[in-house]
């Protein structure tokens, strides 16, 4: 019976995931949007607990529904004028974005369905961080070095932006 | 000595090339040594020189079969050019009298040019220009030659447009090289063809092919062409019709070049080229006939003009020019002793004649025109009564040196035309007539120099040693360099031939013509312009026949002709093609290159610059062409269908 | 199959966020709303990645490693992007994407 | 042997110019030193190379790292330097003109730091076509040359009748359009090899070997004939030359017209003709006619300018007509001369830009009328520029006139009276040579140029190097034409070989 909770779980998770996305791409206020964001990041790490994997779940809670949506919300809050009643407007293209997205959704939905999977049948290991880590920075040290480079590069090019601005501002 | 001499003749050119270099390069700023340097150099060559003559002229051998020797200049497959050196008693010849007239007139120069602010530059290339001359003559590669004889074109370019500060005289420097290079461009062809088609351009070999050309599968007619072509060359060097107008504009140059390039060496390297590939004209009478009617018509041409010109100069310019057509109608006819013989003596009398000018000139401060001279030999009387020697020998008095060898030329004219040549009593009266007129304009000139009233308003006095020194060397040379040449006892004949050597018999009623010619061109001189001190007779000529007298004193307008020709056909032409080339095949190009912006300011506007319109643009193909991939071709979708593992 | 849980359905959620996200990028004016759009997206991406790993390859642990990556590069992008919007509207007093068309001819 | 010299030879200028970018900007004749360094590092090595060349054994020699070097498996490219009869000249030409190019930038203050790092590479770039015996690094270097090239007209360029930049956008556009339709031919071609003969190899000899089809020759040769011919400034794709030229700074005017120009009809030959020898025959008599056409109408062209630079620019042009007709007569004799004319006219066009930079320079025009009697104040630059006009007309005694003549006699016995317009291009050439030669120097003082000075230091670099080239390879020819003939020879026989086979 694991699986009918399962699939009750991930109809739940869909649910929420699609319904709170849909709220973040049609509201008409930024931050409520990204309050809904929150919501559908929190629905995607339940999906990876869904799917044993109990690590990127702890890393998209704490870095998207976290840090990400903080920064958004910052984000907002600094450019935006007072009023958030319709400070995320709808512009011309959403008549030629939406048959096109919902043509690419059919699509991809019927390449999946076309698709003969092949499943592996092994259930993924409980405790997946003992298996990641050697994984990470072993085999895949390169990139993860790289990686964090390119979070502190990150970092300082938005620090640097950030702060130049500012500078010419002063000075205009 | 001889023998090093003989086997070592190379260093008679290259002796003032060293020279040249020194010059250039180290002795430059101290002008005395410059010019020390230059004249040693120039000597020993002459020393040298005058042993290869020696060498030559006393081992009749040389005459059949030349010493010749060479090495390697470039090569590939099947074109190789040799160069070397080629003595025989021609070549010999004009070596000793080359290297004597070149050193005479740097002497003459030293003098002359003293005190001038580039007179280092002057003798370095006075050196250079002996360099190329001498070694000209000793080629023994027709290649070898015209290099040299291009050397010796430039050379004659840098020195008449010796007074950079004269706008004249870097024109008439243009016109000579590019007179003479029209010149060069037939020369030039001739050599190609004769490359081609006899694989060789030494001397010796052409000799011996030339006159099998038939097993070289061409005709009469092509090889007519080809001597014609090489005749071209020397029509242009030497200063025959029609490109005879560089050489009087060439005067611009000092006097002393005058008298080395434009008199005694440079403009006799045309006779001498042709003197050398005799061979090939003694094969085709239609080009040798050709040569002798240019030639006379030359002599006559230019004596014509000679007669109303005014500048000192200018008369023994137009005299050379003249001279010149009467050593190729020699040649012409056949007779390369003779037409060898007139080069020798004129270059003697005619130096001489131009240092003689020279100094005059020197004295009057570059007063050219001689109605304003006269008198002159009062105070001159060493460059008056040399120069009267000179006119002498140019005349035709005996037993000046003149004489003999013009004696000799009208003489193998006349057996030319008694050999049943058509017109050749034509070539023989246009010879004749030509002789009397040289006299009487050569003789006006003197009378109006030299003698006559003395002009107040000038102040000559005689000239330094080194000046006249030269003019005494060769004015004694004008004296009796023809004697070598008598009919006689005719030496000359005997060592320097083609073919056969010539025995004639004296012939002693056209000596007496000759002179008879001689001395009614001089007399008619002095009844016009000693005895009568106003030159009324003169003046009344010139006005009587206007229309004539003008036609002379302007050249018959040639230099207008040739003028008009290179402004209005040759840059209008150049016009034409620059404004073809800017305005057609560049707009071409630009237009090619607008249409690419006009297109790419049409396609411009699909950039609006929207992010959002790019992604949505984006995706939009994405879709088409996923479904196109997925769904559309069987074998496509079929790849895309799984992914394995 | 039955009732068990099918990459099948992983595919189709991860389908439909992304259509929902490329959506939200497509139609919004503000710029900040549109990098929130991208986040949908790339973690619809990382819904395919972590179920392809479990269903497909689940020893390998490939698929999650790359959805931490996708994570990782997501986040500094977040960070630049926020920064270069405010640099921008610091500058032109706007977020409106389409206010935002100097790139053009 | 073990020493790869060509590759050292070819990274002299370009460490040199990684030199000088960590010198401080302020240091300009400390950047021209090093430059003078690097160029003249590799002027020695590359004479070494010369005449360590052993003529009579011939074919490559030098080959660095003892042969190919794989680079890129799949497509049979290699690390192939060496050199032959045919790319030595050249190579010794490129390394003679950039020590001299360097010199006559001597004066330039503007940002000298960085013209000497473009020159620099612009030097390599060159060098590095010529020694590269593989088809893709030749194109590698060839399009390594262009970007310093637009730079560096676009900065340090004049502008006269035309604009620096429309000039250099103009010889940018030329040498890329050309390297395009060059590029589609090579590309057609060695895709064609592997189809032939199984296996990538992009080496000239290896594609040399190969049998294609003549039709397919025939239109891979047109197409390579655009792409070089462009390079060439063959007519009529000529025009980018002479307005190239005056935009451009005297370096890159030097260098252009005195070797890059070269690289057209390096290629002709060592890629065009050797690979596709029968479409080179089909070719043949429109090249000459090209050839023949460009003589005479850039010797007009160049006839009714005023600026000194624009007449040199046509009179390349015409130069370049003697190398085709060369070329197209496709005989040892014809070919030797082309090649031998093209390393005359690198050191002459060099020399003659070198000398009108310094008059620019030093009067501030260029303009004919405008210039005279600087003979007086000036002597040596007089004589270089007069050395370099008289070697562009062809007078004996100087490297012209050889390669010359050997041209006229191959292409006189080939093409006949065709060739006859041809030679008649060297009176006009004399005319114009002579009009801005002696219209500039001669004459009388003028005023207003009463205080140029005249050559002095390291101004006269450029003449005594290319000056005392001129001379020796005139007085000498056979140093240049037995190394060429060493070359030419085996390409030729090849070639012969091959239309004798395919001939039918």
């Amino acid at each position: 019976m694991d699986n009918v909770y399962s699939l009750l779980a991930f109809v739940l998770l869909a649910g929420m995931i699609l319904g709170s996305a849909l709220l973040v791409v049609t509201l008409r206020n930024l931050v409520h949007s990204v309050l809904w964001l929150i919501v559908m990041f929190i629905g995607v790490a339940g999906t990876f607990l869904l799917l044993n994997a109990d690590f990127v779940a702890a890393v998209q809670v704490l870095v998207y529904a976290g840090a990400v949506c903080i920064m958004l919300v910052f984000g907002v809050m600094l450019v935006q004028r007072p009023n958030m009643e319709h400070s995320n407007p709808i512009n011309w293209r959403f008549k030629l974005a939406a048959p096109l997205v919902g043509g690419l959704f059919i699509v991809i939905g019927l390449l999946t369905a076309k698709s003969q999977l092949v499943v592996s049948g092994q259930e993924v290991p409980a405790q997946t961080v003992q298996a990641l880590a050697p994984i990470l920075l072993n085999d895949f040290v390169i990139p993860f070095e790289v990686a964090a480079i390119l979070l502190t590069v990150a970092l300082t090019g938005a620090l640097l932006l950030v702060k130049e601005v500012k500078a010419n501002g002063n000075g205009s | 000595m001889v023998d090093f001499a003989l086997t070592h003749a190379w260093l008679v050119p290259l002796l003032p090339a060293l020279a040249f270099v020194i010059i250039v390069f180290l002795t430059r700023p101290w002008p005395k040594l410059s010019g020390a340097v230059s004249i040693a150099a120039m000597f020993s060559s002459f020393v040298l020189a005058s042993s290869v003559a020696y060498g030559v002229f006393t081992n009749p051998g040389f005459i059949e079969r030349p010493l010749i020797y060479s090495l390697r200049w470039f090569g590939m497959e099947g074109f190789t050019v040799d160069v070397g050196v080629m003595l025989d008693p021609t070549s010999a010849m004009m070596l000793f009298m080359v290297s004597m007239v070149a050193t005479l007139i740097q002497i003459y120069s030293t003098g002359y040019m003293h005190g001038d602010p580039q007179y280092s530059v002057f003798f370095s290339y006075l050196s250079l220009f002996a360099a190329s001359m001498l070694g000209l003559v000793i080629s023994s590669n027709l290649l070898q030659m015209f290099i040299l004889w291009e050397l010796v074109g430039l050379c004659s370019f840098l020195l008449i447009g010796f007074y950079t500060f004269k706008i004249s005289a870097r024109e008439a420097a243009k016109k000579a090289f590019i007179t003479t290079r029209i010149g060069d461009f037939g020369m030039l062809l001739g050599l190609l063809f004769l490359q081609i088609i006899f694989g060789t351009l030494d001397l010796a070999g052409l000799a011996e092919r030339v006159p099998h050309y038939e097993q070289y599968g061409i005709s009469l007619g092509l090889l007519t062409l080809i001597a014609i072509l090489v005749f071209i060359g020397p029509i242009g060097k030497s200063g025959q019709f029609p490109l005879h107008v560089w050489l009087p504009d060439a005067m611009e140059g000092p006097t002393p070049v005058s008298a080395l390039i434009h008199a005694a060496t440079m403009v006799v390297a045309g006779v001498y080229l042709v003197g050398r590939t005799l061979f090939l004209f003694s094969e085709v009478p239609g080009a040798a006939e050709v040569i002798a009617f240019i030639g006379a018509f030359t002599a006559i041409f230019a004596a014509t003009i000679a007669i109303t010109q005014r500048e000192i100069k200018r008369i023994l310019a137009y005299s050379t020019v003249s001279q010149l057509g009467y050593m190729m109608l020699a040649l012409g006819v056949g007779s390369l002793s003779a037409g060898m013989f007139h080069l020798w003596t004129h270059a003697f009398f005619k130096a001489l004649m131009f240092l003689g000018a020279g100094s005059v000139l020197h004295a009057l401060h570059d007063k050219a025109d001689v109605w304003e001279m006269g008198g002159l030999i009062k105070k001159m009387p060493i460059t008056g009564w040399t120069f009267v020697i000179g006119g002498l020998a140019i005349a035709g008095i005996p037993p000046f040196a003149g004489f003999w060898s013009k004696d000799e030329i009208l003489v193998v004219t006349l057996e030319y035309a008694r050999q049943g040549h058509a017109l050749g009593y034509l070539l023989f009266f246009l010879a004749s007539f030509t002789a009397l007129l040289t006299a009487f304009y050569m003789w006006r000139m003197i009378f109006l120099t030299f003698f006559g009233k003395e002009k107040p308003e000038n102040h000559p006095h005689e000239s330094p040693l080194s000046m006249t020194f030269p003019l005494l060397v060769l004015a004694a040379l004008a004296a009796v360099g023809g004697l070598i040449g008598t009919p006689w006892a005719n030496v000359w004949g005997k060592w320097i031939h083609f073919g056969h050597p010539h025995h004639g018999e004296p012939n002693y009623g056209l000596m007496f013509f000759s002179v008879a010619l001689a001395v009614a061109g001089i007399g008619l001189a002095y009844r016009l312009y000693y005895q009568d001190e106003e030159k009324k007779l003169a003046k009344q000529l010139a006005e009587r026949y206007q229309p004539l007298y003008k036609l002379s004193y302007h050249k018959y307008y040639i230099d207008e002709l040739y003028q008009w020709f290179t402004r209005q056909v040759v840059d209008a032409s150049a016009a034409v093609f620059y404004w073809f080339d800017i305005h057609v095949v560049d707009n071409i190009v630009n237009g090619l290159a607008g249409a690419t912006k006009l297109s790419g300011q049409g396609l411009r506007y699909f950039h609006t610059g929207r992010i959002q319109t790019y992604a949505l643009v984006f995706f939009l193909a994405l879709l088409v062409i996923t479904v196109v991939l997925a769904f559309g071709s069987p074998t496509l979708a079929g790849s895309m269908g799984g992914v394995h593992s | 199959m039955g009732t068990a849980l099918n990459p099948s359905y992983f595919m189709v959620l991860s389908a439909a966020l992304f259509a929902i996200g490329l959506y939200g990028a497509l139609s919004r004016k503000n710029a900040i709303a549109v990098l929130i759009s991208i986040e949908i997206m790339l973690t619809a991406v990382n819904i395919n990645l972590v179920a392809i790993n479990k269903f497909l390859t689940p020893e390998a642990f490939i698929g999650q490693i790359f959805a931490i990556f996708v994570i990782t590069v997501a986040a500094a992008e977040v960070g630049l992007g926020l920064a270069i919007i405010i640099a921008i509207y610091r500058n032109r007093h706007t977020v409106d994407l389409d206010d935002f068309n100097w790139m053009k001819w | 042997m073990s020493l790869p010299i060509l590759t050292i030879t070819l990274l002299a200028p370009i460490v040199a110019a990684l030199v000088i970018v960590f010198v401080p900007k302020e240091e300009e004749k400390l950047c021209k030193w090093i430059a003078a360094i690097g160029t003249g590092a590799a002027l020695l090595l590359s004479l070494y190379v010369y005449f360590g060349y052993d003529q009579s054994v011939g074919g490559l020699q030098w080959v660095d790292f003892g042969g190919p070097v794989p680079w890129i498996k799949d497509l049979g490219v290699t690390y192939f330097m060496a050199v032959d009869g045919l790319s030595l000249p050249m190579l010794l030409l490129t390394n003679l003109i950039g020590f001299a190019a360097v010199f006559a930038s001597w004066n330039v203050t503007h940002r000298a730091k960085e013209l000497m790092i473009y020159l620099l590479i612009l030097i390599a770039g060159v060098m590095g076509t010529f020694i590269a015996q593989d088809l893709f690094i030749f194109l590698l270097f060839y399009e390594v040359v262009v970007i310093p090239i637009y730079i560096m007209v676009i900065i340090w360029g004049s502008s006269k009748r035309v604009t620096k930049e429309y000039a250099g956008m103009k010889l940018t556009i030329y040498l890329l359009i050309g390297s395009a339709f060059l590029l589609v031919g090579v590309i057609a071609t060695f895709i064609q090899s592997v189809l032939i003969t199984g296996q990538a190899n992009m080496s000239f000899e290896g594609l040399a070997r190969v049998p294609f089809p003549e039709d397919f020759q025939i239109y891979m040769f047109g197409l390579m004939l655009i792409g070089f011919g462009s390079l060439l400034s063959m007519w009529p794709l000529h025009s980018w030359s002479p307005d190239g030229y005056a935009g451009a700074p005297t370096a890159v005017s030097m260098i252009h017209a005195g070797v890059l120009k070269k690289i057209g009809g390096y290629g002709l030959i060592r890629i065009a003709i050797y690979v596709l020898p029968l479409g080179a025959k089909f070719w043949a008599p429109y090249i000459a006619v090209l050839g023949v056409i460009g003589v005479a109408y850039a010797a007009m062209g160049a006839l009714a300018q005023k600026d000194l630079k624009y007449v040199v620019g046509y009179s390349s042009v015409s130069h370049m007509g003697y190398v085709l007709l060369g070329v197209a007569s496709l005989g040892v004799i014809g070919v030797n001369g082309a090649v031998a004319s093209m390393f005359a006219h690198g050191v002459m066009a060099a020399l003659f830009f070198s000398m009108i930079g310094f008059i620019y320079e030093k009067t501030h025009t260029r303009w004919i009328p405008d210039l005279g009697g600087l003979s007086h104040q000036a002597p040596r630059l007089s004589v270089g520029f007069m050395m370099a006009g008289m070697a562009s007309l062809g007078l004996p005694g100087l490297i012209g006139f050889v390669p010359e003549f050997t041209i006229f006699v191959e292409s006189f016995r080939v093409f006949g009276w065709l060739a006859v317009l041809a030679i008649a291009g060297i009176i006009i050439t004399a005319l114009y040579v002579l009009r801005a030669g002696a219209n500039t120097l001669f004459g009388p003082a003028r005023e207003e140029y009463r205080q140029v000075k005249d050559l002095r230091g390291a101004e006269l670099v450029p003449l005594v190097v290319l000056g005392g080239v001129l001379v020796i390879g005139g007085l000498l020819p056979s140093l240049l034409f037995d190394m060429v003939n060493s070359g030419v020879a085996p390409i030729l026989a090849h070639i012969q070989e091959t239309l004798q086979i395919g001939g039918r």
